[in-house]
């Protein structure tokens, strides 16, 4: 069985995306996935280990280095009847077949006035905090937030990672769904089998008073750190983990700012054009009225990713710098 | 269907595309076309053999000169130009324009502007249709210009390495926009010479010549449908217009567009026709049916109501709708 | 010579394309253009007309479509002696070189301890408006913030053209230079032969008191109209043009903001992750007790560009948006 | 310099390469390297073998596995092991660790990890030659993985037209990281069987034999240098090592392992220089000084102090900042 559990009833990050891709083509005969080295030898990360041994080389199918073909080959199959998982082994990569999440994918629908549908799911190891360096360790669901036409779904945990991973196969738009590196080793409840979670629904991990801080992913747990030492201070901080970027839960986002009146977001994207800029965007919009302090965005520093682990501390979102923009806007 | 029958039946089909690009062409220089256009005149015989090799549920992709292809496998002139005087008839209600052409009844999944972009697209639908256990095969057609491009290579290699029923086929026209392709291509063939560098086979075909192009392209896909894989054909051709609508190609030689349009797919049918015994009365009378077929679908499209605005918001997701927020 | 002027002074924003590199390449022997078509033929826009007849085609080089090629080149090509302008014919197509733009050439000089210089011009003809359907009409100038290393230009008048494409041609970093393909045939005056703009500085190009606009390319035309329909309801609405997104000119924005304490964005980017979402989200940290108003941004709403007229106008922003949104926070 | 001189000049390279990453990698069993690492051991004489037949002013372009080119090319083994223990001396500052070793002074511009992008970039650097007039050959060194991906035919196509001064010299080891190349290749070679495609002459050679490599480059960049256009340079070897630091590369049969472990490339080197009549002695003698040059390199970066924080907010721009906004 695919996603060797690691417990009875708790299961790693890395585990859930398996398992959660097997779940569904135990279902429907018509997911396949395919991306480089996801058989046989289960995925650089070990996301897709046990599927080729459950579905075999007709559904699990290793590719030649060539991005644009692995997510051009997906489109080709999700446009005439199957429903392709292609992995992207780092996000970085999703530059080397950009053209596909850019101008095909997200277009075909609207561009044929609905004659073609593309259900499909674009998998990618996400993030930074590794050491992996310039390359292989960017944060860029951000890219795929500047297409329309595009889903994106970005699970901080193992059960989100199951049960998002089924409404992104079952659903018939496109899907690009980022699985965190960083979080790969992290272990969490292993959800029922029934477990769906459905795109656009944003969930309040953690119930405060005095501040939203919202975020996403990896920086979920980053928020959840910072909102434990706030805690010792006083601070209530409500933690709002967005899960998906498209469909953008704002109602969610506006409800917990209707009630603490101050906004952070984490995000590991850049500052410039990080997702938080476009969620801050429209509360300032929609929610001025709300708002009693300026909001923050905790974001990564506007430089490429370095290498070193103190260099990269410096530039990526930590516990500590939230607890700090939070005390700036709570003492304001 | 005798030969003849058949034939005439193709050349009906080529008079009907000629006409109906010939009427684009005058609406726009009447104002009543807008946005880019490029013509497929001059290469009607690619996509009318093609089609008469391929099975109604084969897939076919094309480019932004796609026309041919659109109307090849079904779609009606008069949608064609309803979708090019942006009505709400339009073939894809006024929201693709002449550059994205499909019709997926037909299985013609897409017109696509972003050179070579469709190449990978249809090395999956071929997947696909093996996954499903079909006999469909899937054909790109595709400009020379498009060899060049990282996602031919792409395509080329899987399509070969998981022997797919792809047919590969490169409307060699000579030129990109108004460059030769011989500049800026390390092959004398740019789309037959890099077959071998897949182990895939090659076939250089006159694609002025529709029973020939029919012929090559029925032995690609009995190829493909055989499981043999994918198979290159490079068919040679010519534009009779300019790349699009504002290009008046002066960079062609005078005795090369002269030495082609003397190679005019549509006389090239005739001739066999008439080798074949037809009247030249008969023909005519073909020619008269494909002109009242274009002149209704004008009739038709100019009629038409303009693009409705609501339309704006919809087929963005697959409820219909363009909902980015909850 | 380049630049057919059409007049003693006055100068097409598309003659001023090869006006500005023209003077670029008299100045600095280093200085080579590639891309495709853009010799004999003079770029698909005519935005190279004469280029080739000047500088002869070792200077001028016509490609294969290979934009990776191309700007992987131009990529090799800076870091070792010359100043390459590169040309992507229309801004979707970055798509097709994006790993260039977002993984190689902004990173590689921080990657390498700052052992390696890049100096080199991505231009490309962005934007829409003239009915070219989804994938070629885009302004993609966002695609180009997400990623740290990058300048981005994005010029609204023929001087700004020439004097921007001095200071990208110039630059030691990375400049991608947006040419807003609606306004090639505007005409403007032409500058004189030393004109520079530098990179990073915004130009306050209507001074008003009531209301911030913020706009960049052709929404600069856009937010100009929409004040003069304003003034005439006895609104006086500021307009920046903000002609650079990095270096981002926020001491212009924030100082306009302090005087009008109201801020609307006008963004042909759509409205996920368009470029005002960065720039607002900036305003309401920094400049919080400035405002007196919701934060509005006209941008292009959130769906692929049809191709109809009609429907393209219906999605990209209008004066007329730009009018209703200002009354909008004038009247809050 | 004698053959003899010379070739132990090359063993002693070889060997100096050799037990740095052995350090590497028992530095990072100890912890003290982070991050991923991609060993190139076995594929020394590659980067030995073509630095030996280049100019110091040509240009060198490699992969995330590339320590043996920066190394060849001059950097020092201290400052690649400083770079990969996260040191301030590091060759990068510690900005780009393993998969990004780069040595300007040697005209090594850099290790790129995002697979065949740096092909382009050497076509650039050799373009750019051509330009200033100087006769500079640019080299990428690239993996059979690479072979499959656009950047690669983009590249080959761009060198070919421009008849660019351009060797491309792929490091054939028979895998990408877990998989064959020859699962997913529909070429026998992935390097040599393409090159025709740009009417490029092909050598597929014995990788791990220096003196191999040396001659077979030296051509390629004598053709180059004479303006007679790139030269593919398929160069056969194997890799101690799994893929990265993680991969024990049990997919690996051990017969071949075995096989290719007899056909080291030091080993290679050994046997010449037996042959040329050196005696074992002197050999001995340059393994202990390359013994002793890495020993010292490795204490060398221990005791360097680590990476400097403020560098995270240097180099991103010319003027050695990072300032986005005004
Ligand atoms: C990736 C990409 N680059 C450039 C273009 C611009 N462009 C459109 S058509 C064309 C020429 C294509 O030539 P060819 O493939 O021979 O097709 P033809 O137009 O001759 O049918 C170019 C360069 C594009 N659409 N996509
Ligand atoms: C575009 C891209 N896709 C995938 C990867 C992940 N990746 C890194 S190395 C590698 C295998 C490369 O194999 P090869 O080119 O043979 O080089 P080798 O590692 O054998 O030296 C892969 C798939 C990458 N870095 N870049
Ligand atoms: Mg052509
Ligand atoms: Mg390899």
């Amino acid at each position: 069985m695919a996603g060797v559990k690691t417990d009875q009833d708790v299961i790693t990050y890395r585990a859930a995306v398996a398992e959660g891709i097997a779940r569904e083509m135990r279902r429907d005969p018509s997911v396949v996935c395919l991306g480089e080295d996801i058989g046989g030898a289960g995925g650089v990360f070990k996301t897709t280990a046990g599927l080729f041994e459950e579905f075999g080389p007709g559904r699990i199918w290793d590719t030649p280095i060539s991005e644009q073909a692995i997510v051009g080959a997906a489109m080709g199959a999700a446009m005439t009847g199957v429903r392709p998982v292609a992995e992207i082994m780092f996000s970085d990569f999703l530059a080397c077949c950009w053209d596909y999440l850019a101008n095909e994918i997200p277009k075909v629908r609207y561009m044929t006035g609905g004659q073609v549908t593309v259900p499909l799911v674009i998998r990618t190891a996400n993030g930074g905090g590794l050491g992996f360096g310039a390359q292989h360790s960017q944060a860029v669901e951000n890219w795929a937030l500047t297409i329309p036409g595009l889903k994106i779904a970005a699970p901080a945990t193992p059960a989100d990672v199951i049960g998002l991973m089924a409404s992104a196969i079952r659903s018939d738009d496109p899907v690009v769904f980022f699985e965190h590196k960083g979080l790969f080793a992290s272990k969490g409840p292993l959800p029922p089998d029934d477990h769906v979670v459905e795109l656009g629904k944003a969930a309040v991990v953690r119930e405060g008073t005095d501040v939203t801080l919202v975020a996403l992913a990896s920086t979920v747990h980053t928020a959840l750190a910072a909102a434990d030492t706030l805690a010792d201070d006083g601070v209530s901080a409500e933690v709002v983990d967005l899960r998906c970027l498209i469909p953008m839960d704002l109602t969610t986002v506006l409800a917990s700012v209707g009630k603490t009146s101050r906004l952070v977001t984490v995000e590991e994207n850049p500052h410039q054009a990080g997702w938080g800029a476009t969620l801050v965007s429209v509360v300032v919009d929609e929610g001025f009225e709300l708002l009693d302090a300026p909001v923050r965005r905790v974001a990564s520093a506007n430089v490429p990713l370095p290498f070193a682990d103190a260099l990269e501390d410096e530039v990526i979102p930590t516990a500590d710098k939230v607890v700090a923009a939070v005390r700036s806007v709570v003492n304001y | 269907m005798s030969d003849t029958a058949e034939l005439l039946d193709l050349y009906e089909r080529m008079a009907v595309i000629r006409r109906t690009e010939k009427a684009a062409y005058d609406m726009f220089l009447a104002g009543l076309v807008k946005g880019t256009t490029h013509l497929a005149s001059g290469h009607e015989a690619i996509a009318v053999g093609a089609s008469a090799a391929l099975h109604p549920d084969d897939y076919v992709f094309a480019t932004y000169r796609g026309h041919h292809h659109a109307m090849a496998r079904g779609a009606t002139p008069e949608a064609c130009l309803a979708e090019l005087m942006q009505k709400s008839t339009g073939l894809c209600k006024a929201k693709g324009g002449s550059m994205h052409l499909t019709h997926a009844p037909g299985n013609m999944l897409g017109s696509y502007a972003i050179v070579g972009a469709h190449l990978p697209m249809a090395v999956g639908a071929a997947w696909s249709a093996r996954l499903r256990g079909t006999d469909q095969v899937a054909v790109a057609f595709f400009g020379d210009g498009a060899t060049n491009i990282g996602a031919f290579h792409e395509a080329l290699n899987l399509a070969a390495i998981w022997k797919l029923p792809v047919v590969f086929i490169c409307e060699n026209n000579l030129y990109m926009e108004y460059t030769p392709i011989g500049a800026v291509t390390a092959a004398d063939r740019p789309a037959a010479d890099r077959a071998p560098a897949y182990r895939m086979p090659a076939d250089v075909i006159d694609g002025n010549d529709v029973v020939v192009v029919r012929e090559a392209v029925a032995a690609a896909a009995a190829r493909a449908r055989a499981g043999d894989g994918p198979t290159m054909i490079e068919a040679e051709t010519y534009r009779h217009y300019g790349h699009s609508r504002t290009d008046p190609a002066t960079y062609r030689p005078a005795e090369e567009v002269e030495r082609w349009l003397k190679h005019d797919p549509i006389d090239v049918a005739r001739a066999r026709l008439e080798a074949l015994g037809v009247e030249p009365d008969q023909i005519t009378g073909v020619d008269e049916r494909a002109a009242a077929t274009v002149a209704a679908a004008v009739a038709g499209a100019k009629a038409a109501p303009g693009a409705d605005v609501a339309e704006a918001f919809t087929d963005v997701w697959a409820d219909g709708g363009a909902a980015w927020r909850v």
